[in-house]
């Protein structure tokens, strides 16, 4: 194992499939000549040249389809998006192209594509720029969506993804891009897309949390261990396809589900974790599943209102007394 | 503006620009003319199949598929209001010589991408014409398995990428087509089709931008019918003039009679073969479309004179016009020729008439490559 | 009352509205020459002339955005959208400037906008034409969705939609606009943004629809009457703020809930229904909550594919005696 | 090609095109100029403020903008480094000549709106520092109470309508402004702001057609400053004389100098009035910013030559030179309102620094006319 940064993760990622495949690229704004808004690809110009690190226009319409396109003849890109936000203008890229065109055309495409850039609230940004967008996007029949919590998943996942034929949303988090941790080094390291990880056994309550709120959870089971409460931490990982058999299997032992989303409350994953544990789990729920989200307002930028609009430590675990009845 | 003498008025030393100015004065006009564009006409060229290199037989090929688009879509029409067909049906009657004129002029192999009025460049193209007919009937045998529709024709193997219906979606694809074809330096040039509605669209903006900074072999091919939907052209678009936009790229801007086959080949193959060396182009070819905009299109924006007038136009009447009067085929043979055509797309409309529709299971096939994807119940 | 199609409700609200407030305009694709794609706007260039009923380019991104300045300088725009499909191109200009440009000015601006067009299936058009938009932009804070399902609900709601002070995304359905029903004649008819209409009542099961799925409910509860179940009907009318209240009252009663819903399911209206029942009516649920949805794949083209996509009323009754124990 | 003598060969009537070709014949070159275009150049036009009709007393409130522009941002700079501002800070040092020259020479309720590198313009308009600054801070004062940060500052009192963060999204937006203002019959003309990169954005194609075709009282002012973040243009844009864009749309294009803030209150006095009548423009600025993009930029896409040499031009010195060299302020008094505007920054960040976080219930604020509104828990 060797500890590496989760911007090192992806990168480490990104160039061992360019080393072994030479129809993956990389595209989007700032990757090449600046080395990547968040140095995510750094070196990477140096190493694969411009051919293949390719800086773009902000055009985030014209080269998500260009990588589509790109895609559809074979190549398998890599399209950075400078943060996840920005996607609202390639929205019909995504959704009426990328998820749609293997279908339309009866299978005779794929699409093998991955879309990956950071995701959700990084600080005080303001509302433009603190979207979570798997609302949007999980809703979408055609696209696979990502979203590693740690380094190790995002390496091994981010392999898979460039190595799989569907197109792929993978959503990165520029608060996490810094985060060190364990990293495997077995050759050709590839996880599974749409298995979730297990992180932490516990029998009091299952806590569900993706991305960065998978730490709030950790956080909070720690807290809660202390206080003799045993949770078990369910990281999905992957968020189309959904692991609900993973939730399911748990709730069925611990019969209390908090789930932690950092994005807008509705109709967000919580939302439709909820619908399918409520359907599967209906005898052996004892109390309401609870929801962990942003607040539903747009993001504030003023530090005390941010910090307050995100989803907390504290909340994880008042939600996880809640349905434990203990407060 | 009042005279400035005094003398110890003193200018900073000007900055650079890359434009030339006429004489400037305090307030005297500033108005300059920059570099022109590369800019191209193909219309009236006075262009013979031989000054072309075309053969007869290559002639009758191309008039063979102008006729095959127009039978199938009339047939098509029919079956319509039969209900045999559903949903959009846009057709493409009046165009064939853009589709004509582009397939014979470029490679085979050149990939091909359009909007939803798909039929023509697909046929042109080679898709067969029982595939085509029987997608438009929604079943197993059609070219998209019966789930794309009229809008949504693939024949990938003939290079043909789609039938796109969101207006513009394509363009940026199309760049990425091209975009791969240099990645692979196969020589290859994608043809990227668009109306002149879709021009309208910022995805053309970012894709031409796209094209001209990659140097990639493509050409963006406006098919100027004069209208989108029922909006005609200097109604939608600032500058009615639409190749001019190649100035805004640095990019050749081309304006071709799409009623002349001839101009249309000729323009595609010079153009074509400019792009493959990294100098795409903006081709604006001019074209009309007889039939409304879909099936239910009362077609109040236009008067039955400027229709009428159009007629005489029709670029099957006009190739047909030349092959006779340069002995290149006789009457009977064209009418044996279209005769051949006819029955072939009677041909096709039983063949989709007997082809089953798609085994409700299908619904779930040709989503994800992934074989056991877990799809919500 | 007067019986009006559902598109002449529309057209009446709108006419109405622009009599009597010179800063409403309507703007969209083929709304004035062609008298509406789908003749909503039949005659209104006529009447209220270029100035203020104005054809478009096909610039979905740029219309959108030119309403919401014209909305930020006092005027109140009705943007017509040939269908909700094509705002994928303008989903930007709606999630990051509609929804947000009120908050991040500190409340300065408002944005009085209603967006509106055909929204779902509307036959064989295939996958890039038949979305359901509300799981897209219900997660959204600052937008209001309103979705009616009767002429009366249309012109009612489409008046109110037109003079509230927010964005407003109002959802139309193609395949409605020649339904006819009765419309009150009462001057200036204002229906309340965000209250459910409670269509029928019954102990059983409470069935939630709205717009076109409304009317499978309907026709479900009517089949399932027959055999001596007699279902409550709530007609959400309004998605965002959605009326949970009505929901929570009626599963109090009925312990049993099925929610239509014509969205693709993942994260859809459906799911966040659910999620807010299972938490406020959990003591009262006798089963677990159903869902009928768009099936979870792109939408295909042959009539006996989409026929088999689309919810329909078999599966509402399916749905029903699912949550019943009947079948 | 091969020779065509075939008497037989006819042509039919060749069909109308607009564009004026160079005599064709069979494959002779086919290359034209279409009509130019109107373009105007706003360069080293030797204005002096006399030329202008400025008076000195005008000039000294200029240059005082232009200062308290220069130091807000310097103080703002330390303050991040304190830690007293978060999130993104993206400083318009270098290019005060444009907000000052646009702001000049247009109408006080002329609307503003630009992207997020506001700071200049807004406080340009007349937003108090205080408030600006207090924004800064994330406090309750703050000209969008907190909400908005640097990248969204709001005035609409002033008519300064953001502070816009997503590239290229307010150009539509600003062209809505204008709809409004032609609408309303108000003479007014909306000022739309962007940079460089934001031209590449669908966004500003769509909006740049709308204005013409509408003819809109707008100006489209690209404040070409160099860079997109680390991206010089000429490696985003194809065609890097961003003001040969206007061509596409008919509209006039503008190329202004953008350190001299004379040549940029002439031509926008010049087309803003044109605008004002229907004639909207685009307007190319050539600016330079000093700084890095935003506060953490290596800078390594530029050499420390070029920013030297750059420096030479600073608009303020360039300014002050003009100033001091016509008799128009001493080094004293321009020394003094230099200490009189540190004053007021300093006084500012006195004010936010006191100025309370906002209080929590906030939050759920200004999202909504409707007061009761009820938000999910
Ligand atoms: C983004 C988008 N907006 C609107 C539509 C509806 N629509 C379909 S075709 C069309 C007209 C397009 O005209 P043009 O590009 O000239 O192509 P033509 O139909 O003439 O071939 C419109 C508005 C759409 N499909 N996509
Ligand atoms: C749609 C979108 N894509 C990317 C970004 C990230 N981004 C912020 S500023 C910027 C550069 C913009 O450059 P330019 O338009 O020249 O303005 P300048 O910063 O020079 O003032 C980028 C890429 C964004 N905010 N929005
Ligand atoms: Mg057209
Ligand atoms: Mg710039």
């Amino acid at each position: 194992m060797a500890e590496l940064q989760y911007r090192e993760a992806l990168r480490a990622a990104m160039t061992e499939e360019m080393e072994r495949d030479e129809n993956v690229f990389l595209m989007g704004e700032e990757v090449a000549e600046y080395d990547g808004a968040y140095k995510v690809s750094q070196g990477m110009l140096d190493q694969f040249g411009p051919k293949r690190i390719i800086d773009t226009p902000i055009s985030e319409n014209g080269f998500s389809g260009l990588g589509i396109g790109a895609a559809m003849m074979g190549l398998r890109p890599i399209i950075e998006f400078m943060t996840w936000n920005f996607t609202f203008v390639a929205f019909d890229q995504i959704v009426s192209n990328a998820a749609k065109v293997r279908y339309m055309s009866g299978g005779q495409l794929k699409v093998p594509i991955v879309f990956r850039g950071g995701n959700g609230g990084a600080g005080q940004l303001g509302a433009t720029h603190s979207n979570s967008v798997e609302p949007f996007y999980a809703n979408v029949p055609g696209l696979k969506i990502i979203a590693p919590s740690n380094p190790d998943d995002a390496k091994g996942l981010l392999k898979s993804a460039i190595r799989d034929d569907d197109p792929i949303l993978f959503l990165e988090s520029e608060l996490m891009f810094g985060l060190k941790g364990e990293v495997s080094e077995e050759e050709d390291y590839l996880l599974p897309i749409g298995k979730a990880r297990i992180a932490r056994e516990g029998d009091a309550v299952t806590l569900v949390a993706h991305s960065k709120s998978y730490w709030l959870a950790m956080e909070a089971a720690e807290e809660l261990a202390k206080q003799g409460v045993e949770a078990t931490v369910i990281d999905p990982r992957t968020i189309r396809p959904f692991d609900f058999d993973a939730v399911v299997d748990s709730v069925k032992q611990t019969n209390r589900l908090v789930i932690v989303d950092e994005s807008q409350p509705f109709g967000g994953i919580a939302s439709e974790v909820a619908f399918q544990i409520q359907q599967r789990c209906f005898d052996f729920l004892d109390a309401p599943i609870a929801r962990v989200t942003a607040k539903d307002t747009p993001a504030p930028y003023a530090k005390n209102l941010i910090e307050a609009w995100m989803p907390s430590v504290d909340e994880v675990i008042e939600a996880s007394k809640k349905v434990l009845y203990m407060n | 503006m009042a005279g400035s003498t005094k003398s110890t008025t003193k200018k900073r030393t000007p900055r650079k620009t890359t434009a030339k100015s006429k004489a400037t004065a305090n307030g005297a006009s500033r108005a300059f003319t920059p570099e022109p564009g590369d800019f191209r006409r193909y219309w009236d060229s006075g262009h013979t199949h031989e000054s072309l290199g075309l053969e007869a037989e290559t002639l009758l090929a191309m008039y063979r598929s102008m006729m095959l688009q127009r039978r199938f879509e009339e047939r098509a029409a029919q079956m319509y209001g039969r209900q045999k067909i559903s949903g959009f049906l846009h057709l493409y009657i009046g165009q064939e010589a853009v589709s004509v004129g582009s397939v014979w002029a470029t490679r085979p192999d050149d990939p091909i991408i359009t909007a939803y009025r798909d039929h023509g460049l697909a046929l042109a193209r080679g898709m067969s014409s029982k595939a085509g007919m029987a997608e438009l009937f929604g079943k197993i045998d059609g070219c998209s398995r019966g789930k794309g529709g009229s809008m949504h024709f693939f024949d990938v193997e003939k290079s043909f990428y789609g039938g796109h219906g969101i207006v513009g979606g394509q363009i940026p694809v199309g760049v990425g087509m091209a975009f791969a074809l240099k990645y692979k330096e196969t020589g290859g040039c994608a043809l990227t089709y668009f109306g002149d509605g879709a021009i309208n669209q910022g995805a053309f903006h970012e894709a031409a931008n796209l094209a001209a900074l990659y140097e990639l072999p493509v050409l963006l091919v406006v098919e100027n019918n004069e209208y989108a939907m029922g909006t005609a052209v200097h109604r939608a678009t600032a500058e009615p003039d639409l190749y001019k936009q190649a100035y805004a790229y640095g990019m050749t801007g081309a304006i071709v009679d799409g009623m002349d086959v001839f101009e249309v080949y000729h323009a595609m193959k010079e153009l074509a073969d400019e792009a493959r060396a990294g100098k795409p182009a903006l081709v604006e070819i001019r074209t009309y479309r007889y039939r409304g905009h879909s099936m239910s299109d009362p077609q109040k924006y236009r008067t039955k004179e400027e229709l009428e007038q159009k007629k005489d136009e029709d670029p099957i009447l006009v190739f047909k016009a030349y092959l006779l009067e340069n002995d290149i085929a006789t009457n009977e043979q064209l009418d044996a020729l279209d005769e051949e055509v006819k029955a072939e797309v009677m041909e096709a409309v039983e063949f989709a008439e007997n082809s089953p529709f798609p085994p409700l299971e299908t619904m779930y096939e040709d989503i994800y490559t992934q074989e056991d994807y877990p799809f919500l119940a």
